[in-house]
């Protein structure tokens, strides 16, 4: 059990990762000497060497391209791609090869690599390095989809990450991490693939993840004040996603909301809203929530950055109203 | 022009190689004409057989990517003629189970890490396949075969710097064909010395004639060699689409000249003429090889017909590797959201 | 009013389009010489010539890219991505840059381009040439997604997309190329940007697009037969979406379910599954349902082709079970 | 090394509009000091103020693209520093509104088709304004403004393409600085002769000394004059960047020798001691121009740090076009679901 940060786990993992496993290499920019845009993979050239701590030039496609030939001959690469707003370069040779390898060749040919990046708002940094783009890799079988929310999932997620045999892309949040946690090495929050319980609660389930759990946690702290407690989901693996936890969760509460950072049309959270809808259509007793970005490109004025997402205010408001029917403020 | 001098059982065997391509292409026109091919995105390397001049350079051990050509460069390496037409059938025991077919054949087991139906998809994967390689020490290269077309692709550029900067044990195979489906080469590149801009990008670079698959051998076999030192190398193979781009395509926007001209430019009969001539081989042995092509052809078609086709169950499988919980059907969803059992 | 195919009122839209306005050019792979690899701009380079009708070589990113500068630059571009699996390549360009630059700039600089490609299955072409991608485009703000069904909206919906001020992704399907039907140059099917009803029907609302709308309308067909009365209705602008009707059509009948031919999971059926659970949920009778292609990729063999998307039958047996609760034999 | 006979007036004013591209970087570093600069991704053109050499080959009606390190260039084509100043503080009355900032400043009046924060992004555009001007015959060339780390992006080879290709006028400008981020170019390609690439591709292909703006111009104005003519060119203008990558970056990776040594390479200070000992310009002269910069410069920071931030609902605005809805608001949405109205 210590005491770290969300950044310094995601290294700890890659690099007893790499300790562990021979075969894990990193490829990316600026992941060596650098040590990593965010900070992310200080040291580890220094540790590893230059033939396992790969920096590469600014060639995105052919990163992704040279991790999926890596992980085809028997190495296990970690590619980075800087901001996951770059993944529009790379969308072919993760859709059309990492994904469907293993399928087109009739499952003799697997892609254990991870791709690691960061999303997300927080640094005035505007449209081209703020998204959350989640959505197109949900919606592509045969990749993993891995998003930590906290200090001890980030080194957990990862280290399973990089124990799979298929693609996995794992999303970190730029705005966690300097977030301080703890890490227990020896205990994961919960198992691989599988969504968590962040709180317990019986009137309304917020399900969220990434940056979004803790404003959905915040945002059910406001909640009990007023009375109303609220479970806490926090959804860890995405794709493929169990959604049987969340079906129980539902089933009890009647009451859901599902929150996301990305524009929230054709978002996870969609996603996730209609399967919901589906399964517990019986068991409701309110419709299920969206709450997510708004469907703007994100601004670079930090007002309106911030006005663009979610808050723990307008879940709460959104949960209150859900759960007692009382109007916030600012409804129409 | 290959001297005949340095002819020799070695190139009757590549001349045997170029005829169980041509061979087993033309089984593949039939197996459409017959309606049992799993579609008609067919695409016939006949004319570019001399690749086998690239194949034979390689090693045991050696993986490469192809494109969706590739039907030939899969033969050069030891691919199973029947397996590869039952795949192109879209039959259960063909290389990929049918589900990938004629442009995605791959055989993990002969260094096929794959066929890809995006033009220069599978050129970055060899980057990685020669880290891999430099990192083990292993001796082992890795080949890209693309086509002229993929020369306008951007990866491949990002592909060469990398395997240049990195040293990397890859060899970089462009079969020029001189088309890319309607598209003559001179409509598509600004600049068609292809070789001058590998050098610019600091690799060893060379053009060999594809009719001339002894030239191509000579040429690739330096190559190979000062790629296994780190030191990656283009190859271009300067030949011909003999025919169509896929099967459906006439190719209107040729002329009967260009087409007679360009197929003039036969690596099979090139190297046919000059082993008889250089006494390497009687017309009988000759003939002999070519009938046992066709022999063994006709056998990989009457195979790929006869095969069955994978169960519809098989469609679930292979999404993730076999741990992984297979996909849930849609039939199970639907019938977890409505039955009975499943409403309060 | 002319009986022609849904190809040839594409071809007849370029070409009216071409002739109306001087600015508008074609630029893609095989566009000109060769027609198109499915015949649509067949003979317009002979009419135009090689500077309005331009052979682009095998460079998807920079055909956008280029698509981008001369619509930025006073040209109205169709560019011409042979295949929608090839977007992958170009995602960078047209969600970074064409869907962002108006948005970034603050207003000044729009992009009225037209990015015309094909998607689906039909053809056994595989993994890589058979998918559906449209949700990408759903989750991009400040891109336009058309897609149309009938040969009427396939003239005059690309004529309306070429009269916009900002990016339209126009996805034909592979498999309505030889459809015949009837085109009216003068009465468009419906007002741009709005959905139509193809069929009406008081007991269960059918929402489709693209060549699902033709599975739907022959399960219709089928429903009829068992007195079942199903709406139908074309979404035929998927991005930005007027879902009012649609809202008002699940109001009327309490029973509705999303089809699509694309991945269901992340799909555009799952956001409007969402959407119209969250608005409709009092008037809810069923859960919202759908129907869409399996989470996989697309197998090469026909018949695994076939089996991996929905059917007519299919389409009959979930509306007939949504709205007679009559198990289908099919359930497990 | 530019003989001072050549040098004149014209010189002296690239001189002015260099230092006020030096004195406007500072500024923005001020900015970001003074915490009022809408975030910390701010890169500086200290050092490449030679670009100036390249802009005023230009001419009114020529369009560009830039990328994140363009404050410099658009200077150079007449930018208006203080709404440059207010958009990099996320003003209403910058440039875009404060939707953009620093890495996406645009004015289409001067021809500025947009800054790009994706390396590489902004470069095919130009291949596309160039088919504009060529189809028109308009006589306007289409520039693209780029570093040494898009030599690395395979849309420049794409794009050279069809410049070369379809002839048209257009140039791509590579500054090269030496580094992306933290890599030196030396690590980020396999072969450094960067013009060679461009040659391979078709294209007129020079190398000027970005510490020698008349050198720049020169080169500069021969190939923006054969671009006209449809000969599209690269020109690279070897520089150095002075400071870190962004604001936060204090370059750890790179030696005091090194810095100093490339920092030597100062382009203003070889053009004022060149102009003082040509006496194009008095040491009185050339104080004067530095101290107007200075001033325009504190004039512009001081009123981006009184402009007003965009409203709130601005974020709403230029999604679409005029005439097309805004994007219904989150809050709008949850309203029409839950309000009481809206319920059954
Ligand atoms: C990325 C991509 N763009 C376009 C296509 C469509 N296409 C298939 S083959 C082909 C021509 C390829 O020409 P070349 O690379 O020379 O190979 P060849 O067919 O001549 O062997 C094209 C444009 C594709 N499959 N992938
Ligand atoms: C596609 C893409 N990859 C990576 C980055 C992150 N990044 C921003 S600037 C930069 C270095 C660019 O170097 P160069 O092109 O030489 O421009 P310079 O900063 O030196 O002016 C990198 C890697 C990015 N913005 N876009
Ligand atoms: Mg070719
Ligand atoms: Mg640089």
């Amino acid at each position: 059990m210590t005491e770290t940060t969300y950044r310094d786990a995601i290294r700890q993992a890659l690099l007893d990762a790499m300790q562990a496993d021979p075969s894990v290499i990193l490829i990316g920019e600026e992941v060596g000497v650098y040590g990593g845009a965010y900070g992310v993979t200080k040291g580890l050239i220094d540790l590893f060497g230059a033939d396992r701590v790969i920096d590469a030039p600014i060639s995105e496609a052919a990163i992704i391209g040279a991790a999926i030939g890596a992980a085809m001959t028997g190495l296990r690469p970690v590619a980075e791609l800087m901001y996951v707003d770059f993944i529009g370069m790379t969308m072919d040779q993760l859709a059309n090869q990492a994904a469907k390898s293993r399928y087109m060749f009739g499952g003799q040919i697997g892609v254990p690599m991870v791709l690691r990046t960061q999303g997300g708002t927080g640094r005035s940094a505007a449209a081209q390095h703020s998204q959350s783009l989640e959505a197109w890799v949900l919606h592509t079988p045969g990749l993993r989809l891995v998003m930590p929310a906290t200090v001890n999932d980030a080194y957990h997620l990862l280290r399973q990450s990089l124990t799979q045999p298929d693609p996995v892309v794992f999303i970190e949040h730029k705005g966690l991490y300097t977030m301080k946690g703890t890490l227990d090495v020896d205990h994961p929050d919960g198992a691989w693939g599988q969504p968590v319980s962040r709180r317990a609660g019986g009137d309304v389930v917020i399900i969220s993840y990434s940056r979004m759990l803790h404003e959905s946690l915040a945002a059910a702290e406001l909640l009990a004040q007023a009375g109303i407690e609220a479970e806490v989901i926090d959804l860890r693996c995405l794709n493929p996603m169990d959604d049987a936890p969340l079906i129980d969760a539902v089933k009890r509460t009647g009451r859901a909301m599902v929150v996301t950072e990305a524009v929230v049309t054709g978002s996870v959270a969609s996603d996730v809203a209609a399967r919901l809808s589906e399964t517990c259509f019986d068991w409701l007793e309110e419709p299920i929530l969206r709450v997510g970005g708004e469907n703007i490109p994100i601004p670079v004025s930090p007002a309106l950055e911030r006005g663009s997402i979610p808050s723990a205010a307008l879940i709460h408001d959104a949960a209150r109203w859900l759960v007692k029917r009382e109007a916030p403020g600012w409804a129409a | 022009m290959t001297p005949t001098a340095t002819l020799n059982t070695a190139a009757l065997g590549r001349y045997a190689t170029m005829r169980r391509i041509r061979s087993f292409e033309e089984r593949v026109g039939e197996l459409f004409l017959k309606g049992q091919s799993a579609g008609s995105m067919l695409h016939l390397s006949i004319g570019e057989e001399a690749v086998v001049g690239m194949t034979e350079a390689m090693k045991p051990g050696d993986t490469f990517t192809t494109h969706h050509r590739g039907h030939g460069v899969f033969i050069g390496r030891g691919g199973d003629p029947a397996r590869m037409m039952a795949e192109i059938a879209g039959k259960e025991d063909g290389y990929c189970r049918g589900k990938g077919g004629s442009m995605h054949i791959a055989d993990r087991a002969l260094g096929h890490l794959g066929a890809n139906a995006i033009v220069g998809g599978g050129i970055p994967h060899v980057v990685g396949a020669g880290i891999s390689y430099r990192n083990a020490s292993s001796g082992q290269i890795a080949v890209a075969f693309f086509g002229d077309g993929a020369m306008s692709q951007g990866i491949l550029y990002e592909s060469m710097n990398m395997a240049a900067l990195w040293h990397l044990p890859v060899i970089f195979c462009c079969i020029n064909n001189q088309y890319g489906m309607g598209t003559r080469v001179d409509r598509s590149a600004g600049h068609l010395d292809f070789p001058a801009r590998a050098e610019a990008f600091g690799l060893n670079a060379a053009r060999a004639d594809g009719a001339d698959v002894e030239e191509v051998y000579a040429t690739a076999s330096a190559l190979t060699h000062a790629a296994r030192q780190g030191n990656p190398g283009y190859l271009e193979i300067d030949a011909f689409r003999f025919y169509g781009h896929a099967r459906m395509d006439k190719s209107p926007y040729r002329t009967p000249d260009e087409e007679s001209q360009g197929r003039a430019r036969d690596p099979l009969l090139a190297a046919r003429v000059r082993l008889a001539d250089a006494g390497v081989a009687s017309e009988a042995d000759l003939g002999g090889i070519d009938g046992d092509a066709a022999f063994e052809m006709d056998l990989a078609l009457a195979h790929a017909i006869a095969a069955t086709p994978p169960g519809l169950s098989t469609m679930f499988q292979d999404v993730y590797a076999p741990g992984t919980p297979a996909p849930t059907p849609q039939a199970d969803r639907l019938t977890a959201i409505l039955s009975e059992g499943a409403r309060a």
